[in-house]
């Protein structure tokens, strides 16, 4: 299909193309290099699970007691092996003694590589196994419940108690909601480690635990049947724990994964070798489990002004894609993020909006994109808020986005109540029918604000992809070239957690999924 | 979360029991920190705690308009709440065709109206006419039922006179325009009009409208009320059955 | 301009020349005919005023005076001004003699032709003269203090309280509102005399009379000044006494009329030839006062489906800009109605509706057209009931529409509260703003469903009007082709006023409108 | 209309004294007669007269929602209401530098932070940034003033062991995530800390957020809170004047 914006096709390839070198530039820095959350993925992924007697999960336990004394360069999985094999426990077992202190693994003598590796394959196997029959599962549901057209619903549920969570999730599917996201309680993404249990008390969302996704699983399952559609679970893989929480997802089935680094670099003050490390593992695993993933570029416009700052969240987007496809994550799982955030008192801002909101449509036109609902701009008129919601809405559905996360009118009030959630899906319901095809009926100005718009952001945002193109991920972000915000590269949360390869690093879970994913890895 | 003590019912937000609710209102105060002040105090003699004004606007001339969200602390006993309702089962067309061929014996005459200085014909004509509404067929189209649609502004009197020239088994009264309860008196009268005339008894008296509900309408004398979204069947089902209860056939 | 929605220019021809010959029938049988209300009118600018000690309006006791013995075919300035002559009182003087019973003005001897013909002119250039500096004074006022952008902001106030409506009506203005309508108390239209005085109790209103007029434009004006741009007011000549309010509105100033003998016809049951009679003396006043009158196609969607009688509002359009170039008023003072009440449930609705203003638009490109909000399927949900008047303030200002007759969300449960109106303005004001050039920037696809939608209402309308021209509007309107309504000629209110006029019919005021507006009377 | 009497404030719709107010809000009841019937029933134990549940709607899950209208009989005396504000006057960035430059004689040092687990730095920055908010400059450009942004979920120790470092006279802290009232004892943790240290005297403290207002701070003990909306300006002005006032110079 033509442009509608008349957008120039090479502009585009320029842009992917500076993108790529940047990606690969990160891949190759990342490529020599773990990190103890993803060597705490493998445990979890091998059958780790449960807590210590001070309940510190126990593959903190088991990674620490290695990482700590310097231990992890190898890899977590050569000396759980080892441990297997001497100790003749399983994994779960093994890792108990270990809390117990009962078993040093790294004062054990070492088994036959040839011994780890047999059963290190083996471990990787089942638990790739076990996601792809969670695939499957997915799979079958939609092709027998069906689901909802796009955009689809996506309202979050934030009450810090699951069982809470649980009754507005399942009323929220019953009002017409597609997709559920449980927020995390405020801090989670800070924390090295990822809490245990069923949980009730979190502040502005609830803690990201296994058991908290099983609960909510189990009651949009039952739901869903009721209903005769598919209700997605969505939660958060960024933060100090992306791959961790990737894997629990996957293992939970999960259908939607918030997942990007550079959101975490930006806005949590995470460090940047850590997490891009990180979302790699993170995003194999997601992309081997059919999840979509949720990237962060609306973000960038809580804090920066959304007319100046739009090349910055389509450079971003540009750059999010490269490192995705290099995860082995296909376009039609990348919601690439984005967001109604312009100043609501701006003249023409709605048109400004619609040509930036069907610019990235044109632009990554597999990409179910998320779109962010307008959020900086509420305040406490809960009845313009309503409004705002509505254009958004519109837009939503006239350029086709693929999850609209629905705004609240209550935005800047609280986190969403019962109701707020229902009057919001309400009215996107009533918008996406009442405008279904208006996407197809318009055509733009060719002379026009709007056609002009989009090809500016799109100009910028070559530019500025050029200049990161030269200084490299790294050194823009030190320049504060993304969403105001300056980070170095050993700034930030959790590089103490980075840990170069040795030349005899195995990871079974990691080489199994690269090559069912086929990517590569490069410069090794 | 707890389960749910239905004789202790509050308002539910986001945790079970937190009562919160939304207010709006306007004071006629000048805007300003004095006026949200008051509104926050308002909201809290009406039983809210932590009332948190959330918004407020100048609306011109010493006015200022809010809106407020509170915690109630008010609970409501749900198990004690009975509300009258229309009992009789609703049939649909053919049934109810049926049903005044076999248990009435003979055609059944219904005059209906927006009465008294009312002009909405809307919701009498869903009733009543021919096409009927959202898909169900008015009374008109009733076999079996002579219906009469007299239309809108239609005086008590004229009623009363109508249902006697045309021997009414009963008589449909539509209600729109309820400012200042205009509605209430009129509907009285009309059943004052029929007590007097001693017809009261012999009819089925109904009535309608956005703003009628069932328990209303018992209370100023009708045998039924009506509200939103009602469709002919549920009226037709209500009257034949009840003419079959009263021995009116 | 070419047309937006590729329609057929020679279509539109075809039906003003339908609507034309329809308008001709109509003036031709008017043309000989005069009402009780058109007499009222005539005194009513010759300056009388007051009521009865039955508080029986003056203008009523003299024109009953006379019409009650058969006196009215001669027109009622003849007796008058017999008796002014003969009695050396002024208008007001032998007004109130005839109430108290001291003067009966058919047993006066008749005073010589020319004296009376000479006091007739004199009475009403003054009359005109009078109406002539209120327009003056509304462009001195424009010229200063300026007005808002179209789409106006039009909001309606409805207290029943004249003294309220004044608080509700300055508020709005402060809040942004451009036209305010002061609605008119449930009856009134159909009581056959206009009230007198300020009136602090209607139902679902105000009662039109020219002492609330007056303290209304006064509170309006008084609060243009202060906010340096001018407020228009809007009253209701429809009804029994269009006429009448005309000339209230001309003398108060008014700006804005609803003025719609069809709208009497159909929703009052009034009587057709009566009001149609009514209608061209109102307009002329209306014309020559400068104000734009409001049609009220509107209504028809009340009670008739939205999609399918659309054709019947275009239809109407054309039959009532034929009647009002008879009457002499310019497309410029024309704010044909039309209205946004489809369903909201019905898929692409909204494409439909865009499609149906902007078809109004381009087919009366000069008036200021009326757009009303959805009232019909609006519900006690405020909250979606705010969004649906979102919706319809997007294609406001999408289509150029003149006047923008602003939605409640409370439409479905009272009339408006102070800060309903304001909610309502400042939704529309956000939307114009951040929407204002869309109109300039969207084209439609030629093959879409909006060019088809607007393309099939036109042929509608052209097939009806022809029909129609067959028939003439009478019959038609007694087969209800407009509204679902049947109406015969001789039915509904106010017949026994209408009076076939005598050979030597005078009407000073009829007669200098007709030469001031350059409208030559047809068929006589 | 009757002339305002401030003493005995009712809401405003369209009647003086109407009182009519706007709820709206959830009950853990299914949806039906039953439910409205409850939705009414709670309003007027609110203190609303004539409740009028106007919507309903099944939220699933055995809950409804409501909205609802009614006339609150509850007064208000406007007279009576007081409520404490900033008083100092607010000076531009060039009358802040001057009287700094006069009355004070050096330049003076602020440090700033969203403190706790609260990393919403919007606020902060607005008020602290260079670049500033709404088209007024923030305090790093204010060149009589050292302003120290510290950024976000700084933690109190950390804010008190900067102020000493720096020799702090003024510390502004941010709130912004205030469920389950987060911001409470956070903001009264400072205080505390800066008490234990013997500080508190010797510095102004200042507090601001979306759900901050003044009156709320001094009950925390902090000199000021500013709400949303806050330009930098307001908050210099107040600073300065406070140091004058205290003898802080
Ligand atoms: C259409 C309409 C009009 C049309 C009416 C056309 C016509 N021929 O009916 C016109 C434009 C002429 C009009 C005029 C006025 N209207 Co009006 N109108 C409306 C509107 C938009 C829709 C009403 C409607 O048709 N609803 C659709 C029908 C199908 O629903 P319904 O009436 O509820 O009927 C259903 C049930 O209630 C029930 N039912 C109803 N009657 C009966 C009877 C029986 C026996 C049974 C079993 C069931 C039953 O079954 C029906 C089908 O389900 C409402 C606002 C709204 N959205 O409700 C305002 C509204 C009703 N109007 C209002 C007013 C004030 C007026 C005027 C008085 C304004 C004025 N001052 O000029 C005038 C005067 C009319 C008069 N004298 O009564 C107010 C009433 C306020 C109040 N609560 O008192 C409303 C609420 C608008 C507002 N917010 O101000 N109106
Ligand atoms: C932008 C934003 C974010 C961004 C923050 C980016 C950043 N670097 O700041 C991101 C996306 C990261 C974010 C995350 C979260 N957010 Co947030 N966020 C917002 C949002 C949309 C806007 C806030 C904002 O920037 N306002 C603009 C600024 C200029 O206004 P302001 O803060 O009020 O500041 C002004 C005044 O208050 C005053 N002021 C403020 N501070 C100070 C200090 C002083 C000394 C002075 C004088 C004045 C002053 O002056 C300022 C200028 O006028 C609000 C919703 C909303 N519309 O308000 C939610 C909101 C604040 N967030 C919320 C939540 C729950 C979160 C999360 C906890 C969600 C989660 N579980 O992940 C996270 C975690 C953050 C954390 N740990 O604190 C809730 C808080 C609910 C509550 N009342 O407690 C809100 C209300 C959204 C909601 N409805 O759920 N958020
Ligand atoms: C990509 C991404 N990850 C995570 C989050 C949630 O942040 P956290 O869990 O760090 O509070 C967001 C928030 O919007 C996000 O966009
Ligand atoms: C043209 C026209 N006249 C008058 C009215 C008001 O009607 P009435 O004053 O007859 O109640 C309307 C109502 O919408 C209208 O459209």
């Amino acid at each position: 299909m033509d442009s509608q914006l008349y957008l120039d096709k090479r502009q585009v390839d320029e842009a992917r193309a500076y993108a790529s070198a940047i990606a690969e530039q990160v891949m190759r820095f990342i490529s020599d290099k773990t990190t103890i959350a993803s060597e705490r993925t493998v445990l979890r992924l091998f059958g780790l699970d449960g807590v210590d007697e001070e309940y510190v999960p126990l593959p903190n336990v088991v990674v620490d007691h290695v990482h700590e004394r310097g231990g992890l360069a190898g890899g977590i999985t050569r000396p759980l092996i080892a441990g297997l094999i001497h100790t003749g426990l399983d994994v779960q077992g093994l890792g108990e003694a270990v809390a117990r202190g009962e078993v040093d693994l790294l004062s054990l003598p070492t088994a036959p590589e040839e011994a780890i590796r047999e059963r290190g394959e083996v471990l990787a196997k089942e638990a790739l196994m076990r996601i792809a029959a969670n695939r499957a599962r997915r799979d079958e549901y939609l092709g027998r419940l069906g689901e909802g057209p796009q955009p689809y619903i996506y309202v979050i549920v934030a009450t810090g108690n699951i069982y809470e969570d649980v009754v507005q999730a399942r009323a929220a599917a019953r009002q017409g909601a597609d997709i559920i996201a449980v927020i995390r309680s405020t801090g989670q993404s800070l924390i090295d480690y990822v809490p245990y249990g069923a949980t009730t008390e979190g502040f502005g969302g609830t803690f990201a635990t296994q058991e908290n996704f099983r609960i909510m699983r189990a009651g949009l399952d039952e739901v869903g049947e009721e209903l005769g559609r598919y209700i997605r679970l969505c939660n958060y893989c960024s933060g100090l724990c992306m791959p961790e929480i990737a894997a629990m997802g996957a293992l939970e089935r999960l259908d939607v994964m918030l997942n990007d680094a550079l959101y975490g670099i930006l806005f949590r003050d995470i460090n940047m070798q850590r997490t891009l490390i990180d979302q790699n593992f993170s995003r194999m695993i997601n992309a081997y489990a059919g999840v979509i993933i949720n990237t962060g570029e609306d973000n960038y416009l809580t804090t920066a002004d959304a007319v100046e700052a739009a090349h910055t969240v389509l450079a971003s987007q540009f750059i999010n894609e490269q490192l995705a496809l290099r995860s082995g994550l296909p376009p039609q799982q990348m919601g690439l993020g984005h967001a109604f955030e312009m100043n609501p008192m701006l003249e023409d801002g709605f048109l400004y909006e619609w040509a930036q909101a069907l610019m990235a449509r044109e632009i990554f036109p597999q990409a179910p994109l998320k779109y962010m609902p307008p959020t900086k701009h509420m305040t406490g008129n809960i009845f313009r808020g309503h409004v705002q919601d509505a254009l958004f809405n519109l837009i939503g559905v006239a350029t086709g986005q693929g999850i609209q996360l629905l705004g609240m009118m209550t935005e800047q009030i609280h986190t969403p109540l019962i109701h707020d959630r229902q009057l919001a899906i309400e009215s996107a319901r009533y918008i996406f029918n009442n405008a279904r095809h208006l996407g197809e009926e318009v055509q733009f100005n060719p002379q026009g604000k709007m056609v002009k718009r989009a090809q500016e952001v799109l100009a910028q945002a070559v530019d500025l992809l050029k200049e990161m193109e030269g200084k490299g991920l790294f050194q823009s972000l030190a320049e504060g070239l993304f969403a105001d915000v300056k980070r170095s590269p050993t700034g930030g949360k959790g590089l103490h957690g980075v840990v170069v390869k040795a030349d005899d690093y195995y990871n079974p879970v990691f080489d199994r999924l690269q090559t069912a994913l086929g990517v590569r890895e490069e410069g090794r | 979360m707890a389960d749910a003590d239905l004789r202790h019912v509050r308002p539910y937000g986001d945790t079970w029991n937190d009562g919160v609710v939304q207010l709006s209102f306007s004071l006629p105060v000048p805007y300003g920190e004095e006026a949200k002040e008051a509104a926050r105090q308002f909201a809290t003699k009406m039983g809210l705690q932590e009332a948190s004004v959330v918004h407020a606007t100048d609306l011109g001339e010493q006015m200022t308009f809010f809106v407020v969200y509170g915690k109630a602390q008010q609970e409501i006993d749900f198990t004690a709440i009975k509300v009258p309702k229309v009992e009789s089962p609703v049939m649909d067309f053919y049934e109810i065709n049926a049903f005044i061929r076999e248990r009435i014996g003979r055609k059944i005459v219904v005059i209906g109206a927006c009465t008294g200085t009312d002009a909405h014909t809307v919701g009498i004509d869903a009733i009543m006419n021919m096409k009927g509404y959202a898909g169900e067929y008015g009374l008109e189209r009733y076999p079996e039922i002579d219906a009469y649609n007299l239309g809108s502004q239609v005086q008590n009197e004229e009623m009363v006179r109508k249902a006697i020239e045309l021997k009414a088994d009963a008589i449909l009264v539509s209600q729109v325009v309820t400012q200042k309860d205009v509605h209430i008196p009129n509907l009285g009268e009309l059943v004052d009009l029929l007590e007097a005339q001693g017809l009261r008894k012999r009819m089925v008296l109904i009535c309608g409208g956005p703003r009628i509900h069932h328990e209303l309408a018992l209370e100023l004398g009708y045998d039924a009320g009506f509200g939103p979204g009602t469709l002919a069947p549920e009226a037709a089902s209500f009257i034949v059955h009840e003419m079959v209860k009263r021995h009116l056939v």
